[in-house]
């Protein structure tokens, strides 16, 4: 928040430098990286190599929330482990990890799951939230709280051979809010979970590394971009910093675009490999955002809505990060 | 809209995503030629292209993965020209030569 | 080579478990990998991402070309490196890492530049070959050897906020075969370098983070794809492994797509961020690979063609890995 | 092949990538009406929008980063409809309504 006019240190000009002379980035962009914070859900498979590229990119405060351990299965995938931290908690091995790349930002480990009780109060102390878990309860919970706290949330997801990207409330608008065009939230675009026996999760189903890796390493190419340029905030609080050329609402994202990869074994990369498909804005009906939502962090804190029954009655895995 | 005779047909391509292939005999990309228009003499809609789907081109038994009560389970989108299903009328849209239907499974792994 | 039958160990198969039971793989492609080596020529901002997926996916043997020594200004990209092997051999810090990750793959160190003279010797030894490097000469050198020894190539390049990548001469075949379709060199693809006043690299012209890390887990998406698939072997070689659904010009990719990925940092992503670009297949007047080619590997070796002055004049930059 | 009258006009869409944007004003799309023929009759061709581009939407004055010798310069693809215009003939091809051509600078950095 404070000292956004501030100079950049030698150290921090040489090791930006590269992505300081980007067109459209420069000393003002790595200002706003240095003063941001992310929060990022699930340090496994799409956790490890965004925090990586959101770690070097040299924003200033990273917090990172897991309740897992490294094990042996999860080092194809999830590359800022180690062989030697199995049975470390991820949030410490993750954060080893980042340390060792870059010193600068600030790390904070949240070592336990995201829950109904804990979430509003973690989310709040960050700008911008990755969700990196691995099931349909937490990610609802996480678009909820979003919602309330009013956070760009990006999103991903993987399994198998598929991944899917988005951005979702960016720009944040108060909840309710319908007579202008505003952001979907997770809802928005997923109104109902899959029934759990058509849920597939990376354990029970298996993951190319390669596939989760790209769609992490996108979660943070959109975290990078939407902070530098601010495209979280306001027309009038990001300045005249924006390129000529995309409309106002490309940039503020009302009416995102969902990715999705599709690798394939036994195929070449084609036209079908990576797909961008529009989705709407806030819907009015929308049980989270929408007019008259009755959703509130109180309501959520004690237990309504029921998450783990909404999403069929199974609770989130032991297991829970990918 | 449609002034489509009653022998016409319409050839749509229909795409499978995100684990959905695997219930269509793990092809991604079918050409899929209807009649343009249903026994009633209506132009032909997404919910007419669903049911032809479940009973042409599905050899999954297991419908109950890609069809619930008669509507698309939750857990998949719908792409029309990809597009949101939301954005164009759902099940009542009225299908197009040329158009791109693309199903594909919501993930949640990560 | 040998043992292409052996069982997996109860090591193996926990730490490849989640790779093995997505459909198509298996422990036949899981026993392909372990049984494969791939040469990796750059340790930079395309060499980190993709080595780390291909070491993290079990492939047996996994050496890495470069002659840089790490920076603090590689560090917002190239993220398998750290702060405290800053001075170290770009290739001796990979290693350190990736054996952290998976100590069970063979890895090979060559601590220098890839040149004429050692080109042919040190390709020689692998399967496959990944273009990680970051100028034109090296670029044009590393497509002749591969056509020469009959190697796939998965190459990619990235500068500023662009991306491209494509898979080239895979399946191999002899020089000079023109008359049933044959998958094209990068001079099919791409005749002549630009001149040097319009080619930037990623120190002059800077580069963000997650574009070319986006690219460089591609190409070991790819990489994984074809040794695990067989690709780049006659269909006979292959088996019935693969899946239904694909041509086989599809899986031989005689006819490649050049992906190309367009980052924005002003913009959300939309339907032209990532893009397939049908590439013809291998020419009949290629001067490397098409009918009556007169290059041979003892014409590189004594500096026939000059790829320094084919690409403008220029020597390779003296820190030429990224 | 082209039936085109004096005064038709033919609206493509012309995308640039790879850097060479930053020649056009830093916008990547562009849609472009071309007379359907030439000063002599002839249906317009890639040669004519390369003129084109070059006289009427380069703001940049460094021509010889898109142009060289009157072709375009090594170092830059050439796409119609997303493929490479080598498999179209080049800049003999004459433009169709709707065509979308895609100039990408190829890349060297990694
Ligand atoms: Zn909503
Ligand atoms: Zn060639």
């Amino acid at each position: 928040p404070n000292g956004s006019d501030r100079r950049l240190t030698d150290e921090e000009f040489e090791r930006y430098s590269r992505q300081m002379i980007v067109p459209g980035m420069g000393k003002h962009g790595q200002l706003r990286l240095i003063n941001s914070s992310v929060l990022i859900i699930g340090a496994g498979g799409l956790g490890c190599p965004a925090a990586q590229y959101i770690a070097g990119a040299g924003i200033g405060t990273i917090g990172i929330v897991d309740g897992d351990v490294v094990e042996p299965s999860n080092l194809h995938r999830q590359v800022a482990h180690a062989t030697s931290r199995i049975g470390m908690a991820k949030v410490d091995s993750l954060i080893t990890h980042l340390r060792s790349l870059n010193p600068l930002p600030t790390y904070i480990a949240h070592p336990f799951h995201l829950t109904a009780q804990n979430g509003a109060d973690i989310l709040s102390r960050y700008d911008l939230i990755l969700d990196c878990t691995d099931n349909p309860a937490t990610r609802y919970l996480i678009s909820d709280l979003c919602v309330l706290l009013q956070k760009p949330l990006v999103s991903a997801a993987s399994v198998q051979t598929s991944g899917q990207l988005i951005v979702l409330n960016c720009p944040p608008s108060p909840q309710g809010v319908v007579d202008r065009p505003c952001a979907p939230c997770y809802r928005c675009c997923f109104r109902k979970p899959p029934p759990p026996s058509a849920n597939l999760s990376c354990g029970e189903a298996g993951i190319m590394g390669p596939v989760v890796g790209m769609m992490g390493v996108a979660q943070a190419g959109e975290a990078i971009k939407i902070l530098a340029s601010a495209l979280h905030l306001p027309q009038d609080a990001r300045g005249a910093s924006g390129a000529s050329g995309a409309s106002d609402a490309e940039r503020h994202l009302t009416h995102p675009h969902l990715l999705i990869y599709s690798y394939d074994l036994a195929s070449a990369i084609g036209p079908y490999t990576f797909r961008a498909l529009r989705m709407g804005g806030r819907k009015r009906s929308c049980f989270a955002c929408g007019e008259g939502s009755t959703l509130t962090l109180e309501g959520i804190r004690s237990g309504n809505p029921d998450y783990v029954q909404f999403c069929g009655g199974l609770a989130p895995p032991p297991h829970a990060g990918l | 809209m449609s002034a489509a005779k009653n022998n016409d047909t319409i050839d749509i391509t229909v795409d499978f995503s995100g684990g959905l292939e695997m219930l269509f005999d793990n092809k991604r990309r079918y050409s899929v030629s209807l009649p343009a228009v249903d026994g009633s003499g209506k132009p032909v809609t997404m919910a007419f292209l669903i049911d032809h789907l479940c009973t042409h081109l599905m050899k999954d038994p297991r419908v109950d993965l890609f069809v619930l009560d008669k509507h698309i389970r939750p857990g998949i989108l719908v792409l029309i020209n990809d597009a949101d299903w939301e954005l164009e009328g759902e099940e009542a849209y009225e299908l197009q030569p040329r158009d791109n239907i693309l199903f594909v499974s919501t993930l949640h792994g990560g």
